[in-house]
């Protein structure tokens, strides 16, 4: 059993529309000090594998065919095991 | 400059040998980028302005042509509807989403540039086959798209098309249209007149989105360019809705000269073609262009194809007024730069000039090639095909009920559900009949709008298949009584620098201007998107016609749906063998071959004439136009939308097949109480028109005979699965 | 009676509203601006449909932080008339006016479409016109519209006889298959406890002219005004 | 300057359509080993402060009063001195 958490976010320079109406709304309610806001997507996938190898690679393809646009967005993820022992981190573009 | 810097922006040799010439000098960095998006295909109609020439383009009623933002029909009153469709072809086939979304932005900015309320959206949709899964996603991102961006407007996107062929599965087609309404009075166009005068920026900052081909090799490219920068853009139509009512009360207040939107080649495009139309020059400081990303050099501010964005000339003194309404909505609005009166654009970065060219030689003089054209050799093949022995279909029910499967008859509900049609509420007939209707709200009149178009035809032979799509337009209009006024077409081709596609091109924009003359609808703008092609394949010529037309009183309209028992069937014009192109002979026979049905021209406008007084006299309970699937399917659309079946009976010499699906041109389905038979079937007998009384209304199925032989008899619940649940079964795989 | 209808960035059903208000009902009505702070003198204000600042984060959540809404919110405590339609609904829950809250729809995509619903509780200052039980047929077009609220919630709902309107079939079943959203119960739309706040999704003011395909939408709004014509007024 | 990365994510009792409905695409795929799918909302906030204990309580109150609804929603987040956002969008105001 692994646990995949997947940030998806766009790519630099891509417009971020939620972003800046997001940094609107923290302005309009006091919050001076922020300067910038992206928003992106998180996912939790949930994996019947103990290889994580395997799994890397799984959650790699998913990342490229499904849960992101390379057009647009850019991905990142880390495996754990269900009790978070260790983390692997793989930035990617 | 290396051959290699302008070559990449996709200038050839003897071009840049002609900017050389026209500036008597060599270009420089910026000056080359300038000219290059200027003189591409897509801004300089390069390969199709000599033939665009052939489309009628004047009547009384035109207040604006082809050559501004979108073109103006009067409709009375003082009123009048501003309209324009464009493709956004290939950004939908990288990122469907934002490809298809961002095509609504653009086309609905080109309407408000002219100062009038967006009112309306139309879509026209090729894809390939359902059972391929990157079509499915492409066909759900782009649907998703154009909800997202034109219900986020609040602009309801009342009528389109989807059709489903394997010569768009690489490439599919998404063309979005835009309908404004104005007061006459406050039209405005796209000049920068009067020197000194201000040239404003409204909207959203400038970032690096949308720069033509990405990465070059250059000077001063280098140093800023360690990404590769995305060509697709993010919309925001939040922004957008911002920018509509920002510009609506600036032209209330008559506030300004002119106004453009920014699309393709941002500011250069907008600058110099607004200079261009009021033989004026322009000054731009590129340093005033509020920036959305650091260290962006000139050469990337001219090209930004940053979207939700609006060039604006005020009237002098008015600036400040202007920014007060923008900040009150929300928006930035900066002066960027003065109008001039050398004719030349010169742009500066603070105190030096980056470039310094005519404003006309970018717009007017752009290269125009004349291609060989030749009659591709296909044609003759498919064109001669025997369609005469086809093996007869045993059980006509079920190739009904095939045919209302088949994607490209069966209900596009799927599809329109997802858009919000009824926002606005003038939206008296929405998605699912011959054309959108809608109220104009302070009169009795009515606005009919649709959009159209067959590539099969069009493949088969471009020249009819151009007149047809026109034709077919106009024909829905009159269906539900409205008189065509105008259109505004999307010409998608293959690469025209093929002879064989330059002859397809030429041939239909021949038949669309025969079309067009027959039944007085100019041509008042358009968009041309060629290259459609993926691995040497071209799509089908697919011309498309987005059409206008105004119904004098709303009461008077009239839908497909039959809505009384016992009403009188008549079928106005002329069934004839004619299935070559057919979805019939698509679905059932596996073929696509012969020629596309034949067009009288004259016929044709008879016949929606007889429609339209009949309609206008109060005489017709339902009208249905037959397309695609012929007369059976049309009897089925109007059976399942009122749900109410009939009885026909038919008599002919032809075999059913032929007589039940050929697309014959020029046909439509009238429902008349009886008492109004006899007047209608006068009215088609003064115009010399073929009338024939072909069964009543009656019960829950839709029962046909020929020559006293039963071929059919089917309930609306069979018929009703069949159509309704294809299209959400295959996109549900 | 006055009517208020408030002007969102990104609102886009406030002209339709205002249409049906002041051309089809004939009363007074207002735009009134999301960046003014006064909403005194109205008897009832509208939070009509669209898309409040692009709905970028969640649909309601950032309007509910505009200028005006703590005046909107004074003035619902103290018993004023509030309509929420659409996403006027969703800036009610987010500005905690009335309980719950909203999820995309559970098909994940927009839905424009006729819908029937049934009254559940016609003694509102809104459904006064209704029958109790009566079917009747308003279009929905949102992608959040997936009401949600928890056990407990929803126990006080029903008991207080909060739930105002059922998305049903039209002989008005309450099933699943007439539920175009997820929304639990299939909830349409509901009322606070003292009764003078309705949020709802479905779209009134696009079937107040039978032009447009039906005039059930017209029934509420005349109702509002009968009620307040007649001098009724909540807790009186 | 400070960079919170904010995490939101459905309360646990909360239906996610979106999660089911990425889970029945991964599946449909072929990745069999997949057996559940969240998903959330991933903000980027960058802040020009540096007093760590102030941006952790105005961070927590942007989330409570703005960036997740508590009815449904449940949050957390991370301060970290920036290695820039993830997306590098220049700074704006
Ligand atoms: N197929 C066509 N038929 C008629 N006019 C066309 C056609 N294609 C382009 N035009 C006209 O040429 C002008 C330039 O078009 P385009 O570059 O698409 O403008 P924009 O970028 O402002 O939308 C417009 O006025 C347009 O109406
Ligand atoms: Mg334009």
């Amino acid at each position: 059993m692994l646990l995949a958490k997947i940030y998806v976010t766009l790519k630099p320079g891509v417009l971020d529309p939620q972003g800046e109406a997001v940094m609107g709304g923290l302005k309009a309610m006091g919050y001076e000090g922020v300067t910038a806001v992206r928003v992106g997507k998180y996912l939790e996938v949930q994996l019947d594998l103990d290889d994580r190898q395997e799994a890397g690679r799984q959650v790699e393809e998913m990342c490229r065919r499904l849960l992101a646009n390379p057009v647009i967005e850019q991905y990142r993820y880390t495996l754990e095991e269900p009790a978070g022992l260790s983390t692997e981190e793989s930035p990617r573009g | 400059m290396e051959p290699e810097v302008y070559r990449q922006m996709g200038l050839t040799d003897e071009e840049f040998e002609r900017i050389k010439e026209i500036l008597g000098r060599e270009p420089n960095y910026v000056e080359v980028g300038m000219f290059a998006v200027m003189w591409s295909e897509h801004c300089g109609y390069k390969h199709s302005r000599p033939v665009l020439k052939l489309f009628p383009t004047k009547a009384p009623w035109v207040l604006q042509g082809p050559g501004e933002n979108a073109g103006i029909i009067d409709i009375g009153d003082g009123q009048a509807v501003v309209f324009k469709i464009e493709s956004h072809n290939h950004p939908s086939a990288i990122e469907p989403f934002q490809g298809a979304a961002t095509g609504v932005g653009g086309i609905v900015r080109d309407i408000f540039a002219m100062g009038a309320r967006p009112i309306a959206v139309l879509d026209s949709l090729r894809f390939g086959p359902l059972d391929d899964p990157r079509t499915r996603y492409l066909m759900g991102g782009v649907v998703a798209g154009i909800a997202f961006y034109g219900n986020c407007l609040g602009l309801p996107t009342v009528a389109g098309e989807v059709y489903f062929d394997p010569s768009y599965t690489g490439n599919p087609l998404v063309n979005a249209m835009a309908v404004g309404l104005i007061e006459q009075k406050d039209i405005r166009r796209g000049r920068a007149a009067g020197v000194g005068n201000a040239v404003m920026l409204v909207g959203a900052r400038t970032g690096r989105d949308g720069i033509h081909g990405a990465t070059f090799a250059s000077e001063e490219l280098s140093e800023a360019s360690e990404e590769r920068r995305p060509s697709v853009q993010v919309g925001d139509p939040f922004r957008e809705k911002l920018l509509i009512e920002a510009c609506l009360d600036i032209i209330k207040e008559d506030l300004i000269i002119g106004m453009q939107d920014m699309g393709a080649a941002g500011i250069t495009s907008s600058s110099c073609e607004m200079a261009a139309r009021a033989g004026t020059g322009m000054e731009i400081d590129v340093a005033l262009v509020p920036r959305r990303e650091e260290g962006m050099t000139p050469y990337e501010v001219m090209l930004s194809e940053s979207q939700e964005r609006m060039l604006l000339v005020p009237k002098k003194g008015a600036e400040a007024r202007v920014q007060a309404i923008c900040r009150r909505w929300g928006l930035e609005a900066v002066v960027i730069g003065r109008v001039t009166d050398d004719g030349i654009m010169r742009i500066k970065e603070g105190g030096r000039v980056v470039a310094e060219v005519p404003a006309r030689a970018l717009t007017d003089q752009c290269p125009v090639y004349e291609v060989e054209r030749r009659r591709p050799a296909y044609l003759d093949k498919l064109q001669h095909v025997d369609l005469s022995h086809l093996p007869e279909p045993g059980d006509y029910g079920e190739v009904l009920l095939k045919l209302l499967a088949a994607p490209n008859i069966a209900s596009k509900e799927w599809v329109y559900r997802q858009y919000d049609y009824m926002v606005r509420t003038d939206t008296v007939a929405g998605p699912g009949g011959d054309a959108a209707v809608l109220r104009i709200k302070g009169t009795g009149k009515g606005l009919a709008l649709t959009v159209d178009g067959n590539g099969r035809y069009c493949y088969l032979d471009p020249e009819t298949g151009g007149a047809i799509a026109v034709a077919e337009a106009a024909r829905n209009l009159s269906c539900v009584g409205a008189r065509p006024l105008g259109l505004t077409d999307c010409l998608n081709f293959g690469n025209p620098e093929k002879p064989e596609v330059a002859w397809q091109f030429y041939q239909a924009v021949t038949g669309m201007s025969r079309a067009c003359e027959a039944l007085q609808t100019p041509v008042t703008g358009g968009n041309v998107s060629f290259y459609n092609e993926t691995e040497g394949e071209a799509i089908y010529p697919t011309p498309v016609v987005g059409m206008v037309g105004l119904i004098t009183d709303i009461e008077k309209r009239c839908a497909l749906a039959w809505r009384r028992e016992d009403d009188v069937l008549i079928l106005l014009g002329e069934t004839c063998p004619e299935i070559g192109g057919s979805e019939y002979l698509a679905v059932v026979h596996g073929l696509v071959a012969g020629r596309p049905p034949g067009l009288n021209l004259e016929r044709e406008a008879a016949v929606q004439e007889v429609v339209r007084q009949a309609i206008a006299a109060g005489l017709v309970t339902a009208a249905h136009d037959c397309a695609e699937g012929g007369l059976a399917v049309a009897l089925a659309e109007s059976a399942l939308a009122g749900g109410l079946g009939a009885v026909v009976e038919l008599a002919s010499s032809l075999r059913p097949d032929y007589l039940l699906f050929s697309e014959s041109q020029s046909r439509v389905l009238l429902a008349v109480p009886p008492a109004a038979r006899d007047r209608v079937l006068a009215m088609a007998r003064e115009k010399g028109l073929p009338a024939a009384v072909i069964g009543r209304t009656a019960g829950r199925a839709l029962a046909v005979r020929v020559n006293g032989r039963t071929v059919f008899n089917l309930s609306l619940g069979e018929m009703e699965k069949q159509w309704r649940e294809s299209i959400p079964a295959l996109m549900a795989r | 009676m006055k009517f208020g209808v408030i002007v969102f960035p990104g609102s886009n059903c406030d002209q339709d509203v205002y249409h049906v208000l002041g051309a089809v009902l004939g009363q007074p009505v207002d735009y009134l601006w999301h960046g003014d702070t006064d909403v005194a003198g109205y008897d009832c204000l509208v939070l009509p449909g669209g898309f409040s600042y692009g709905d970028y984060l969640r649909a309601g959540a950032i309007a509910r932080f505009a200028p005006i809404m703590p005046a909107v919110i004074d003035f619902a405590r103290s018993g004023g008339l509030v309509l929420g339609i659409c996403n006027g609904f969703q800036i009610l829950l987010e500005a905690g006016l009335l309980p719950g809250a909203m999820r995309r729809n559970d098909c994940l995509q927009f839905r424009c479409q006729w819908t029937y619903l049934r009254v559940e509780n016609n003694a509102t200052p809104f459904t006064n016109r209704f029958r109790e039980g009566q079917v009747i047929r308003i279009p929905i077009a949102h992608g959040e519209g997936n009401y949600y609220a928890d056990a407990a919630t929803l126990a006080e709902l029903e008991a207080n006889r909060q739930i105002i309107f059922r998305y049903c079939a039209p002989d008005g079943e309450v099933t699943p298959a007439a539920n175009p959203n997820g929304s639990v119960g299939n909830i349409a739309g509901i009322i606070n406890r003292e009764g003078n706040i309705l949020g709802m999704m479905p779209h009134p003011e696009r079937c107040a002219e039978s032009l447009l395909g039906g005039t059930d939408g017209r029934e509420l709004f005349a109702s509002i005004v009968d009620w307040w014509q007649r001098g009724e007024r909540l807790g009186a």
